[in-house]
């Protein structure tokens, strides 16, 4: 049977963050872009556990929290601003708000 | 068969009861603590007063804790001139010259921010303790950020600061750009944390920790045979912290984002903010990897100053709202800091301490200035709105000039020295390719300046050189607060152009150490 | 001897006091105090040159270094002044003739509304020349030598009121300007070779120059005194200076700026020791000016221009003896000369004044009926300058031909030729003191020959205008330039005051002794010889005894023919006039009127291309950048489009650029 | 011998074995539902049910931004439970500091509710 050594986590998460990217240039609507975002920072944790488990160091593992904790103050931050511009303009998309250019 | 399966799965309790917790000597976190608990502080008593607090009572208090933790830094500084610097609790956080410079750093561009916040937001009417204590916390997190010996913690530090500032920027909730300056800056600035935390992961991958000593340690003990984990690490990590610097691939944010938010908040950002970011940049890269990585990651940072140095430049040509004009100019002045970066020397880092603290004064002071001279709503930034300043407004129209003289570089400023110092470091490494292009920039971003003190002092004059009235001028008197830190903001500017050695020597002494954590 | 910085400070204490409170001062003030400073500076020199009189002749040199005037880096001029028997001669004869025609233009710009500007002009002048004699580097001098330059040309066009005399200035002043810039040259390359321009240095320095270098050295300052003392190619400024006020003539253009040139000369004679075949340049050049402005003066009729260009000659003559290394000779002439020309210049001055102004001497005649002290001293400077014994001017010039036969295989044949041009200055100077003193009153008659000057008038002025532009169009026949012109035939020429006859008696009084000073009769009697032994180096061995005095007895009877001619031509009217008066040498040979048309055509068009290439690919060029770097600036503007997600995409670009660094750099 | 990647799955196969037995009792009530009951499409079955008031308005309908704010208030005092949980179970293992400061984070949390609160974002009506 096929060994699911740490290179087959690595590649998955460095998939999930390439498609977070991607999704961000590609995706119109903040929200989605937002998502996208978290989808990278969850990206980043599969990374570090699995690095804390082929270090066999519990510190990755710890900063998973910390990762946890940034991203959820991220989220909150970040809804409560794109709801008051979507509140402003009800179908905002990331391509109106291009007012400042140049 | 089901309890057969249920009992297999072993319940991890580890075996000793105690875990040994890091003993932590309070006294050496006094600015981080001020600064939260102040930030804190305000917030809760300002809601329970309601709404009875008079409305210079919350500039008053941030100028006071920020006040109080640049004094704390005194006792620490001689602390660490004393028995060196030291790493504390657990090696998560580092006391040493280099993070004290830079907490003096974010808090003098506090004090100015938050004099210059009072008038504006008197005059905007959107009076409230909300933009001082996210200035606090942001503050806080820079700190954080600066004397970060771990790279989490040094994650942690960034996100507060951001966070904070996302917030910051879009709170001016009448304007539209405000909120838009805002969201773009929250989901680019995710973004690139995303990318910088990709890196952490990476580089805690290839070297075993995140702590900044181990990581040291650990790349003097071994020779990585691949190490292509850890320069994948630097790639991202500096994708992450260039951002935050606006260095050139990754400044596209910032022209829009010290255009749309509040202009006395675009000071704080363009000064304390970077500040705290080239502090990370600083730590992570000149300190940890100076040794034998220093070659591998110089060269991205070599190519992100030289196109900083370039396309701020030339991009600044041709703007002609004056904030995006000082946008693009920071970023040139961002390249400037990369320069001091890249020679990965002490000379090269207490240079680039020495602009970065001047820069505070120049760019803080100036849009200070350029947000008075905004009047009502904040709109009025273009070339045009500035001529005949200096007839109608001359006390404002001088200080103007003079930071923007600073801004070129004019001598007897403390804008020259400090170009003059980064140069000096990038010559001293027979980096002449980089000083050439650092002055060439130096040359072209002149004309940018001196073309915004032509539209004030000449624009439009009449034949004999009497230049007309502004319609509608600025409000005649420049309230109190903003008064004072323009003050401070030009004293400062010409003292460290003529008498800088006091400031010179402490930037000298005030070189990163990282030092194994003692037990 | 300390007292030497106080020689150049009176002049210029005088032209600063004058510059304040000149109009105060008015009239008649003015001029005395002048004059009053120059005497001073006069006596102080007389002091110093005392004082060095009574040291040994060995140590008579005194360097006083005032303070380090541009201390740059390896180079340092330092404001110092020589006291040495060269400077010290010079000084003395400057002041001297200075003081005198201080107090003649007292006289002579009586009527003049700017009197004590004329003033302020005269002492900077002196200042200028002491400072160009005294100073103890190649530094000072040229300081001395532009300040003189300018003087000059704002002498000269005093009355610049008037288009001739203001373009005659800038001729002189554009002359001299070419001469400086050899004068530049060289001391670029004295201070490249040499490594300091003091004088002491450079005589010490030059016996290991090597001798490409000396030659090269020697031409490039002989380029600048050739602009200065107007030799071939550069002296078509002088006669047009001849539109300056008379004193100006007299002081300037004949005794002591002209011979700044041969002080320069005779100073840096250690390097004409070294420079080979530049001598022969220096010595032809010499003797073919004589000889050219010689002709020239004989077709003069304007008063002054013959004498202009026998100062001319007369230069040839001193830079005939540099050439040939007899310094000595060379200084002798000049002392003489500056004596009998100025005599010579300041009569013909009195002869305007008295005449009203008009300076052709075709309307002159039986003068000394009416100016008797006038003609008298002009008698005298006529017969010293044409050589007759035991007048100065036979000892010097003599010395000079004398001299000139033993220099070197060519010495006979440039002794011919100076020999030649003394016959013609004989000449042409009894023509001139014939047709100005004796025959008849040709402007009684001229009530008749109104018409006939008036056409002739109009025939000169005619030929005169055709090439030139604006640049050297000085009528042949310069117009008194005041207004009250007329010579009416019932005009009573009436002798001058005595401010301006006192100078003229003095002078002839200089003119007559000035021979003793260096008689070839004995050594001791060779007292200028001695006197400069310690400036000069290297011998000059003139031919023995015997030869001496055949050369001297050729020199003799050929003044004496000159003169015979000359009075048969004029008095006797034995052969026609106009056949020695040919047009072509009226004309200058053409010289001037060639320069002039050479600047008007292809050199304008020369000077057109230059300024036009400068415009367009200079300024070009500049402007480029400027709006290149803009354009530069609009190509990368619409990558800030203001959509987040052309952000987001320059930001993944960016991570992407990153990551194939990082790539190309990883070890696998 | 059991190799260790079974090992490894055999540990999952209870998780398995529930997922699985609650799809099939899923699927069994709507097929056999489908299967018996008669087929008579009419308009009115088909619109919302809005416990049996006629629905009002389109489903796009403007959310109140009190909801919204709730939600955020709630992610962030759950975050906050993640943090306290794993602290809870070893309670006794981080000592008096530990109290201190895990007192601290609650107490700057508290603080926010208390700033939300006087701010009146709580109030429902």
């Amino acid at each position: 049977m096929l060994e699911l050594t740490e290179t087959w986590y690595l590649v998955l998460a460095s998939l999930i963050f390439t498609i977070g990217a991607v999704g961000l240039l590609v995706r119109r609507n903040p929200l989605v872009m937002f998502m996208c975002v978290e989808l990278m920072l969850n990206a980043t944790t599969l990374t570090f556990v699995t690095f804390s488990k082929a270090l066999n160091d519990v510190g990755g593992q710890a900063s998973v929290f910390f990762v946890l904790v940034v991203a959820a103050a991220e989220v909150v931050v970040g809804l409560g601003i794109i709801v008051a511009i979507l509140r402003r303009q009800d179908n905002a998309d990331a391509d109106d708000l291009s007012l400042m250019r140049g | 068969m089901l309890s057969v399966i249920l009992q297999d799965t072993p319940i991890p309790i580890s075996a000793n009861p105690v875990i040994e917790t890091p003993e932590i000597v309070w006294s050496s976190l006094a600015p981080h603590l001020i600064l939260i608990l102040g930030g804190i502080l305000l917030l809760t008593l300002v809601s329970l007063l309601r709404g009875k607090a008079p409305s210079w009572f919350h500039a008053a208090w941030t100028v006071v804790v920020a006040g109080a933790a640049l004094g704390s830094l005194w006792p620490l500084w001689s602390r660490v001139q004393e028995d060196g610097p030291q790493t504390l609790i657990a090696g998560a956080v580092g006391l040493d010259g280099f993070s004290l410079f830079v907490t003096g750093i974010i808090c003098v561009s506090v004090i100015l921010s938050a004099l210059l916040l009072e008038g504006y937001l008197r005059r905007e009417n959107l009076v409230g303790p909300e933009w001082y204590v996210l200035m606090l916390l942001s503050a806080s997190g820079g700190v954080i950020m600066a004397s970060a010996n771990d790279l989490i913690v040094l994650f942690i530090g960034l996100e507060i600061l951001s966070v904070a500032a996302y917030v910051l920027a879009s709170m001016h909730s009448r304007r539209i750009s405000s909120s838009e300056a805002g969201l773009k800056y929250l989901i680019l600035g995710a973004f690139s944390s995303a990318f910088l935390l990709y890196g952490i992961a990476m580089t805690y991958g290839a070297t075993g920790s995140t702590n900044l000593v181990r990581i040291q340690q650990f790349l003097v003990d071994t020779v990585l045979i691949k190490n292509g984990m850890l320069l994948a690490g630097f790639a991202f990590m500096i994708v992450g912290l260039g951002f935050k610097v606006a260095a050139v691939p990754f400044h596209f944010w910032a022209p829009d984002v010290y255009q749309g938010s509040p202009t006395p908040i675009s000071g704080y950002m363009a000064s304390g903010i970077k500040a705290a970011g080239f502090a990370g940049f600083i730590r992570v890269f000149v300190v940890t990897f100076g040794g034998t990585y220093a070659q591998q990651w110089r060269p991205m940072v070599y190519a992100l100053a030289v196109l900083s140095l370039l396309v701020g430049a030339y991009m600044a040509l041709i703007q002609t709202n004056v904030k995006r004009m000082l946008a693009y100019s920071s970023i040139a002045h961002a390249g400037f800091i990369l320069i001091g970066v890249t020679v990965a020397t002490d000379k090269g880092t207490s240079a680039a301490l020495f602009y970065l603290l001047v820069y505070a004064f120049m760019v803080t002071g100036s849009f200070g200035v350029v947000g008075i001279i905004g009047r009502e709503g904040d709109g009025k930034h273009s070339l045009d709105d500035y001529q005949g300043l200096g007839k109608t407004r001359p006390g404002l129209a001088l200080i103007f000039a003079v930071f923007l003289l600073a801004q070129a570089g004019v001598p007897f400023t403390g804008g020259f020295l400090s170009k003059f110092y980064v140069i000096n470091a990038a010559v001293a490494e027979e980096q002449y390719v980089l000083a050439v292009i650092a002055m060439v920039s130096a040359v072209i971003a002149a004309y940018l300046y001196l073309r915004i003190i032509v539209s004030m002092y000449f624009a439009g004059a009449d034949d004999h050189g009497v230049s007309p009235e502004m319609a509608n001028p600025p409000a005649k008197k420049v309230p109190a607060g903003a008064a004072i830190a323009l003050g401070i903001a030009v004293f400062a500017t010409l003292w460290l152009g003529i008498v800088p050695d006091t400031v010179t020597s402490v930037a000298n002494e005030a070189v990163a150490r990282l030092v194994a954590f003692q037990g | 001897m300390e007292l030497i910085w106080l020689i150049p400070a009176f002049p210029v204490v005088g032209f600063v006091v004058l510059v304040l409170f000149g109009r105060l001062l008015g009239k008649p003030a003015a001029g005395w105090f002048a004059s009053a400073m120059v005497a001073g500076s006069f006596a102080t020199t007389l002091v110093v040159f005392l004082d060095l009189l009574s040291t040994q002749s060995a140590q008579r040199v005194f360097e006083q270094k005032l303070y380090t005037w541009m201390p740059a880096g390896s180079f340092t001029a330092t404001f110092g002044l020589m006291a040495d028997p060269l400077s010290i001669m010079m000084c003395l004869f400057v002041t001297g003739i200075a003081t005198l025609i201080h107090i003649y233009s007292i006289g002579y710009m009586r009527d003049d509304e700017n009197f004590s500007k004329f003033f302020i002009y005269l002492n900077l002048f002196v200042a200028s020349m002491l400072l160009l004699v005294l100073g103890n580097n190649l530094l000072l001098t040229f300081l001395g030598w532009e300040g003189v330059g300018l003087c000059s040309f704002l002498l000269i066009g005093f009355w610049h009121t008037d288009l001739a005399n203001s373009s005659a200035a800038k001729k002189a002043f554009v002359a001299n300007r070419i001469g400086d810039f050899g004068f530049m040259v060289g001391i670029f390359l004295v201070w490249v070779t040499v490594g300091s321009i003091n004088y002491a240095d450079i005589r010490a320095y030059a016996p290991n120059l090597a001798a490409g270098t000396a030659t090269a050295m020697a031409l490039l300052f002989f380029l600048g005194a050739t602009g200065k003392s107007a030799q071939l190619p550069l002296y078509t400024w002088l006669p047009d200076a001849m539109a300056g006020p008379t004193p100006v003539s007299a002081l300037m253009h004949a005794a002591t700026m002209v011979t700044a040139g041969v002080y320069l000369m005779v100073r840096l004679n250690p390097i004409l020791h070294e420079a080979g075949w530049a001598n022969d340049v220096i010595a032809w050049v010499g003797v073919a000016t004589a000889l050219v402005a010689a002709t020239i003066a004989v077709a003069q009729n304007d008063i002054k221009k013959v004498l202009a260009y026998s100062t001319v000659s007369q230069l040839g003559y001193m830079f005939l003896a540099v050439g040939t290394h007899n310094y000595v000779a060379a200084m002798f002439h000049m002392v003489t000369h500056a004596f009998f020309k100025a005599l010579l210049f300041l009569g013909s001055g009195s002869v305007i004044v008295g005449m009203a102004h008009e300076q052709d001497m075709r309307r002159y005649g039986n003068l000394r009926k009416y100016m008797p002290i006038t003609a008298g001293t002009f008698i005298i400077g006529w017969l010293a300058i044409a050589g007759v014994p035991p007048l100065s001017g036979f000892w010097s010039k003599d010395e000079i031909l004398a001299g000139a036969f033993n220099a070197g295989p060519a010495g006979p044949v440039l002794w011919l030729l100076g020999l030649i041009t003394a016959l013609l200055t004989a000449f042409y100077m009894t023509r001139q003191v014939i047709m100005t003193f004796y025959g008849d009153e040709k402007w009684r008659e001229d009530a008749h020959a109104e018409a006939h000057a008036g056409a002739d008038e109009a025939a000169e002025a005619g030929d005169e205008a055709t090439g030139a532009p604006v640049a050297t169009a000085v009528a042949a026949v310069d117009h008194a330039h005041d207004d009250h012109h007329g010579l009416t035939p019932d005009h009573e020429p009436v002798e001058s005051p005595w401010t301006m006859t006192f100078p003229l008696v003095v002078l002839a009084g200089f003119s007559i002794v000035a021979g003793v000073l260096n008689l070839p009769f004995s050594d001791k009697l060779e007292r200028l010889g001695n006197w400069l032994h310690p400036v000069i180096i290297g011998e000059h061995h003139m031919p023995n005894a015997p030869v001496l005095f055949g050369l001297a007895s050729g020199a003799i009877t050929t003044s004496i023919v000159g003169i015979l001619i000359g009075y048969a031509v004029y008095e006797k009217r034995k052969a026609d006039p106009s056949k020695i008066e040919l047009s072509v040498l009226a004309r200058g040979w053409f010289i001037d009127e060639s320069y002039s048309k050479f600047m008007g055509g292809p050199g304008r068009a020369f000077y057109q291309g230059v300024a036009d290439f400068d415009s367009k690919i200079v300024d070009g060029v500049v402007n480029g950048v400027g709006k290149g770097s803009l354009g530069i600036g609009r190509l990368i503007r619409p990558a800030q489009s203001g959509i987040i997600r052309t952000y987001a995409l320059g930001f993944g670009v960016g991570a992407v650029l990153l990551l194939v660094f990082v790539v190309t750099r990883m070890s696998l | 011998m059991a190799n260790p990647l079974s090992e490894f799955l055999r540990s999952y196969l209870s998780v398995g074995i529930f997922v699985g037995l609650s799809f099939v009792l899923f699927g069994l009530l709507m097929v056999i539902s489908w299967a018996l009951r008669p087929n008579r499409p009419q308009a009115g079955k088909y619109i919302n049910y809005e416990s049996g008031v006629d629905p009002v308005g389109s489903t796009w309908s403007q959310s109140q931004v009190r909801y919204y704010i709730f939600a955020l208030l709630f992610v962030i005092f759950d975050v906050e439970a993640v943090f306290i949980f794993p602290w809870a179970t070893r309670l006794e293992a981080y000592g008096t500091f530990g109290l201190i400061e895990m007192f601290a984070f609650i107490t700057i949390l508290i603080l926010g509710l208390v700033y939300a609160w006087r701010k009146g974002v709580l109030k429902w009506a």
